[in-house]
């Protein structure tokens, strides 16, 4: 069986997803076992298929049996593996982090959340390990409508949001569609080393470069990139904190996966992805400053860490743009700490809204007494996010100042620098308001309970991710070299 | 939310980039029905030519769809069945009442 | 200049169908009727790669006895392909319905203007 | 055991990281919390003075952890330079914890348990950064003790506490992005170089790239070492509790910048590399400046802790200008200043807290006969203040008496004549408080009515160590000879590295 | 939930046509091999017909499939797909490589019969999920709380 982790990744949630609701209407519990288990099978296959892919070099499944480029293959290499774990790890916790939340819907309810939650993850894992570029499209087409759906799950104004997410969710996809359209109008193949080496043989066309660029506009509105991010502060302030938890966290990161791999490992031989790189960086850093300025003007906290999220992401593009080798490094791993800081912090102030009912910064005074745990947490991210040693973030922003440095790139170092600065703006008042402000008394209001940490099950999660901010700093240099070193370059190079 | 103008303004602009775009581009693009274009010279013979005596099914269509790219359909498959789960929890409907109601 | 002009139509006329998409999706405002604009435009992309699929003399992909010769057939792949995005687009719109009927119920309105000035209250 | 031995350096930094973590599981419970508190600063300096004879014997001790970027280790080393520093902050961090039990206890404070745990943590920091053997450690711990601090600055939650605590922190992060910067072109200069006596940088970039890694470095560590434009922090984190302010003055974190300074200057880049690009002569210029600046923005100063801070300030860039001028005595008299500036300042600052204890005053003009109500504490006072003027017989003299001694074999009598211009400015402007307080106000008697024990007992202790110290400079931990030897094998091995060119 | 029109022209009007439409669906989903057709189409068609006695009969009519059914149906559609999948897991081949299917047929008719059983499941699928979404758009206004709950 062990050659089949490939696809089995893949295929576990989405048969577990086809059950969850049906076995839900009977008992709740099971399907919540069933969801649990689904997702720990990811996550057992994922590091299965990421040992042996650092063993024996990248797995490749061919679907069907039918051999590339006429059949769909999968190209599991320690990148994508690595992506898997961190999307299985995560959507675990998530899970584990949804059943406080749960408690209250009826079950039919729940058990669709559930199985939604599932095809979300299910779509998210094919679009990382999928090596064709219509089966990605396909896959990003499953996570849209789960992650529509689950953000639409919450108050009536996440209605609204969404139904704008979900247009220019779909303007995303078709533009990435129509790339890859030209991509096969000009190769022939979808099948993405096919087309790279096809595209290495026609050099570069006009209509190569409109196919970059329709599809780096695509995924860049999936990620969330600034001039394209008008859907993602509104999107994430009506949701439950859970999706918002997990979407954050990860689904922003896969678009920049996947246009990390369509860049670099299907039009890298090429000389017009450069140019669009460079627009790109520029767009990026843009990205970066108004993101971080937007967030200072926030006083929700929810949209505070939703505007930071598209500053973060602008540090992904940018590293991704810049392309030295330090700069890829630095971007890679900040996908992975983004992920996991930003989870735990939505997962945090989720817990907190869980309590006050509110996501104003007033909500948060008195929080550091309240629950003390909870708060640490969000410190500790919010000192990793700043990029303040020795927390995750600090590592991934060296990697990429120095790439910025190697690329003679001064203007993108001092961006980094400054947006970190500005960054240590918003969370530090952030703190502030948590452990400085004192309660004001309202005589209205019975005064809080004076100690209400939240249940064990949110606070897991929260400190699972919030410990391993801490080791992934410590300990960064295993990933680099581990899995991201094999992703700068990859063989043949 | 920006003004409207000023978005209407944006947007033409945004459009004229595009339409540019697509009219430059066009033009590098194999013509319409080209027998030697790149899209049907490299992959889709083989389907042409094999899928008959491979997978049985006369109709290439269906041999790609069901066969060669059979995963997609999958995916097709599951798509689908994830909007109809979308619907029912936008809605706030709720699955089982009728069974009960029967039971 | 007739045979390029031919060439050139199908480009150009999924070209035009995505502006007009484009342009619907972001100046309408009213939501269905962005929601229509946004299947014009599937049906841009749509129509461009079944354009691909062309090639003159061919006729459908579907063998005939005795008819073996590559050029005989077009393209099946797009066509395998557009199904799927097809499926794809129809489950769309089945989700941006659902959102729409929630959003009339509880607004009672798919006028952006109306919709955002209710959102305040 | 020997392989404990050998992480001795580490389990000093973990010792008081642990006993912040008790400290903060034990909020309840006060009497084991400062327990906590008093085990894990016993404990430190211990640690730190087992260290002593092996680093006077051997010169250092090295301990290599996990790899945090390439080439760049969790790299510590107990150097003699170093073990100053550490020496000092681990023993003023004993009698501080005893200072701040009576002080906090005594005030009715808040929020003890954040405060003594921050404290400890900021200690661990200080101990990291005096034994961190590459700049990427330094950095770590730098930035940590950054943010622990800034809980204490904040201490007292009221907005101009909240005010003192975001300025101290745009000061603080600001520069040390700017340090991160120095940090990361060294290391992609000189990848993975450790610090090294007498510096490595020699040989490895132009001059103009020097000169801008250092002003970028200078402006990094200038904002700790609140060398003047870059200070204003100070005397507005003086919002903090007198214990806070003792640590911030004297242990913890202006002592950080000063160290980092002579660390970038002798240890990363060398005084033979400054002097090709000038850089050392404008270094003291600065320092000079500052000195002067300082002393006489502390005479119009009406608030007791605000004229101390503003004579750190100039008593820190003491220390800078020793090390800018680069001679051997200049240097010794800087590395020691640190200690002796370390006890003195300290001492003044429990002062001020113990007279605030007694009566709530804080503006020096209400100090009037005081001085015959808490002679003890007065006394303790008027050694200091004599100390930082450099009077003979306390510890102050025979730093300054080095730095003077060192501007002269340096062949800059300018920098004599400015220690000596700043020597009386500081009597001009601790006279008049121990003048008013023994004989001003002389209508009403005042009975003898001293400061509670824990809090007086501590500053008693500062006093009489900093004229032991004036007497036997290497009282207790050779302090003394550390500096010197440390002073010759830096700028021995600068000259040799000067002729070599490299290392 | 909708109700019965209770029109007796329009029940018969309805009546005639539906076993023949489903015929057709059935035929296209079957013949899809060998002419224009399969899953998707076929199963478009079925969700009509189930659409149309929904919408004449009221869904208590033994033909018109209530939501429960519709998403039992449609899991189980998208089930069967995935399941031969796993089928051909079991029998060591590749995921959906059905030559590897123990039918006693020649290779080339086992993919015929592996498809085949797809688009079944397909189809079902999609009759399925189009009935539900149906069903969906126009069930009664559900109580609208401003948390979703």
């Amino acid at each position: 069986m062990s050659q089949h982790v490939p696809v089995l990744i893949v295929i576990i949630p989405l048969v577990a997803a086809l059950f969850v609701p049906l076995i839900a209407l009977r008992t709740m519990a099971w399907a919540r076992a069933l969801t649990f288990l689904a997702l720990l099978g990811v996550v057992a296959c994922s590091g299965a298929a990421l040992t042996r892919a650092l063993a024996t070099g990248p797995l490749h499944y061919e679907l069907g049996g039918w051999a590339p480029p006429w059949g769909i293959v999968y190209v599991l290499d320690p990148l994508s593996g690595g992506m898997a774990l961190l999307i299985g790890i995560v959507a675990a916790l998530v899970a584990v982090y949804t059943q406080p939340y749960l408690k209250s819907w009826s079950t039919s309810r729940a058990g669709i959340f559930l199985s939604l939650f599932l095809l979300l993850v299910t779509g998210l894992l094919g679009i990382v390990v999928t090596g064709d570029l219509f089966n990605l499209y396909v896959f990003l087409e499953i996570s849209s409508l789960a992650g529509y759906a689950l953000l639409a799950s919450g108050s009536i104004h996440s209605a609204v949001a969404t139904f704008r997410y979900l247009i220019v969710g779909t303007i995303a996809a078709t533009f990435y569609l129509l790339g890859v359209g030209y991509l096969y109008a000009l190769t022939g193949s979808l099948n993405m080393a096919d087309v790279a080496i096809r595209l290495s043989d026609i050099g570069h066309s006009g209509a190569f470069a409109v196919a970059i660029t329709f599809i780096v506009v695509g995924l860049s509105i999936k990620a969330a990139l600034f001039p394209l991010h008008g859907w993602l502060p509104d999107a994430y302030t009506y949701a439950p904190a859970p999706v918002i938890g997990f979407i954050s966290a990860v689904m922003a990161k896969v678009g920049a996966y996947a246009l990390f791999r369509v860049l670099y490992f299907v039009l890298r031989p090429t000389e017009a992805a450069s140019q669009v790189l460079t627009g790109l960086s520029w767009v990026a850093a843009i990205a970066i400053l108004a993101g971080s300025l937007l967030a200072i003007a926030q006083r929700d906290v929810r949209r505070m860490l939703a505007y930071s999220s598209i500053s973060q992401m602008g540090y992904i593009f940018l590293g991704l743009a810049l392309g030295t080798p330090s700069a890829l490094k630095g971007a890679l791993l900040h996908v992975l700490n983004h992920a996991i800081m930003k989870g735990c912090l939505f997962l945090a102030a989720g817990g907190v809204q869980w309590r006050t009912g509110g996501y104003r910064l007033e909500d948060f005074i008195g929080m550091s007494r309240r629950m003390p745990l909870t708060m640490a947490a969000i410190v500790l991210a919010a000192i990793s996010m700043i990029g303040l040693p020795p927390t995750a973030g600090f590592f991934s922003k060296w990697y990429l100042v120095q790439g910025a440095i190697e690329a003679h790139a001064w203007v993108f170092a001092a961006v980094f620098i400054a947006s970190s600065l500005l960054n240590a703006v918003y969370f530090f008042r952030l703190i502030e308001w948590a452990y400085l402000r004192q309660p004001k008394p309202q005589p209205s209001l019975s005064s809080p309970p004076l100690y209400q940490e939240l249940p064990m099950q949110m606070l897991l999660p929260i400190w699972v991710l919030a410990t391993s901010v801490l080791l992934l700093g410590l300990f960064n240099q295993s990933v680099v070299n581990g899995i991201i070193q094999y992703a700068i370059q990859p063989e043949g190079s | 939310m920006t003004p409207f103008h000023t978005r209407q303004c944006l947007t033409w602009l945004m459009m004229l980039v595009v339409a540019g775009i697509l009219f430059y581009a066009d033009r590098q693009l194999p013509r319409m029905g080209d027998p030697r274009s790149p899209a049907s010279t490299h992959v889709s013979p083989y389907y042409i030519e094999h899928s008959h005596h491979e997978t049985g099914a006369p109709n290439f269509v269906t041999a790609v769809l069901a066969d060669y790219r059979g995963y997609d359909t999958l995916g097709e498959t599951t798509v689908i069945f994830t909007a109809g789960l979308a619907c029912l929890l936008i809605l706030g409907v709720e699955l089982g009442r009728v069974s009960q109601g029967e039971e | 200049m007739g045979s390029e002009f031919l060439g050139m139509v199908n480009y150009w006329l999924s070209a035009i169908l995505l502006l007009l998409g484009l342009h619907g999706m972001l100046m309408r405002r009213n939501l269905i009727k962005k929601l229509m604009a946004m299947n014009v435009m599937q049906v841009a992309v749509i129509m461009f790669f079944i354009s691909l699929a062309m090639k003159t003399g061919g006729t459908a992909p579907i063998e005939q006895p005795g008819i073996t010769e590559v050029d005989a057939y077009i393209n099946p792949l797009p066509h395998a392909l557009m199904l799927t995005a097809i499926v794809v687009g129809v489950s769309t719109t089945g989700v941006a319905l659902a959102l729409l009927i929630r959003i009339y119920r509880y607004y009672g309105t798919l006028e952006e203007s109306e919709l955002l000035e209710r959102m305040q209250e | 055991m020997p392989v404990v031995l050998a992480h001795r350096p580490m389990l000093a930094v973990l010792v008081s990281l642990l006993a912040a973590v008790a400290i903060l599981f034990s909020d309840r419970r006060p009497n084991l919390r400062e327990t906590w508190s008093f085990l894990a600063a016993a404990i430190t300096s211990a640690l730190v003075f087992s260290l002593l004879p092996e680093v006077l014997q051997h010169g250092s001790l090295e301990a290599t952890y996990i790899e945090l970027l390439p080439g760049l280790a969790l790299h510590l080393r107990a150097d003699l330079f170093g073990m100053i520093f550490a020496l000092l902050a681990s023993v003023l961090w004993l009698v501080t914890t005893l200072y701040s039990i009576g002080y906090m206890r005594h005030g009715h404070y808040d929020h003890q348990t954040g405060y003594f745990a921050c404290f400890a943590v900021c200690v661990s920091a200080a101990v990291g950064i005096a034994f961190s053997a590459n700049l990427l450690t330094f950095f770590i711990f730098y930035e940590i003790l950054t943010i622990a601090t800034y809980p204490l600055v904040t201490h007292d939650r009221h907005d101009e506490a909240l005010g003192g605590g975001r300025r101290y922190l745009a000061y603080t992060l600001g520069s040390g992005q700017m340090l991160f910067i120095a940090v990361i072109s060294i290391s992609l200069i000189a990848p993975g170089a450790s610090f090294q006596p007498g510096g490595f940088l020699a040989g490895h970039a132009s001059s103009g790239l020097l000169t801008l890694l250092f002003i970028f470095a200078i402006l990094g560590i200038s904002v700790k070492a609140a060398i003047m434009p870059l200070h204003g922090w100070l005397p507005t984190a003086m919002v903090a509790p007198t214990p806070v302010s003792a640590l911030l003055h004297a242990v913890a974190v202006v002592k950080a910048g000063v160290f980092g300074c002579i660390r970038i200057v002798h240890y990363v880049f060398g005084i033979d590399v400054l002097h090709a690009i000038g850089a050392d002569t404008a270094l003291a210029l600065l320092a000079s400046a500052t000195i002067l600046v300082a002393s006489i923005r502390a005479l119009g100063e009406q608030n007791l802790k605000r004229r101390l801070a503003y004579s750190t300030i100039s008593q820190l860039s003491y220390i800078v200008l020793g090390a800018a001028i680069g001679t051997p005595a200049a240097l010794a008299g800087a590395m020691f200043h640190i200690v002796a500036h370390g006890f003195m300042k300290i001492t003044l600052f429990f002062c001020a807290g113990a007279i605030y204890v007694k009566t709530h005053k804080v503006e020096i003009p209400d100090l009037g006969g005081l001085g015959r109500q808490m002679p003890i504490t007065f006394g303790a006072f008027t050694i200091g203040a004599l100390g930082l003027a450099g009077t003979p017989l306390c510890v102050g003299f025979i730093s300054k008496w080095n730095l003077g001694l060192g501007a002269l074999q340096g062949g800059h009598p300018l920098f004599l004549i400015v220690l000596v211009v700043s020597g009386l400015l500081n009597f001009a402007y601790f006279f008049p408080i121990v003048y008013r307080a023994f004989f001003g106000n002389a209508e009403h008697t005042f009975a003898f009515d001293e400061a509670p024990v824990t809090v007086s007992l501590p500053l008693v202790l500062t006093a009489v160590v900093s004229v032991l110290l004036g007497v036997y400079p290497n009282f207790g931990a050779s302090t003394y000879d550390l500096a010197w030897q440390a002073a010759e094998r830096v700028l021995a091995s600068a000259a040799s590295a000067g002729a070599a060119g490299g290392f | 939930m909708r109700t019965p029109f209770g029109s007796s022209i329009l029940d018969a009007a309805c009546r005639l046509p539906v076993p023949f439409i489903i015929l057709f669906a059935v035929y296209v989903v079957i013949h899809g091999h060998h002419s224009p057709g399969g899953g998707f189409q076929g199963g478009a068609i079925l969700a009509a017909t189930l659409i149309l006695i929904r919408m004449v009969r009221g869904e208590d009519d033994p033909w018109g499939l209530d939501r429960t059914r519709a998403a039992i149906l449609a899991s189980c559609g998208v089930g069967l797909y995935a399941g031969i999948g796993l089928l051909t897991l079991v029998f060591g081949g590749n995921y959906l490589d059905y030559s590897v299917l123990p039918l006693p047929l020649v290779p080339e008719k086992v993919r015929f019969m592996g498809t085949l059983g797809i688009e079944i499941g397909v189809a079902l699928g999609v009759t399925g999920v189009l009935v539900l979404i149906f069903d969906a758009l126009t069930a009664g206004e559900t109580q609208e709380s401003d948390d979703g709950k």
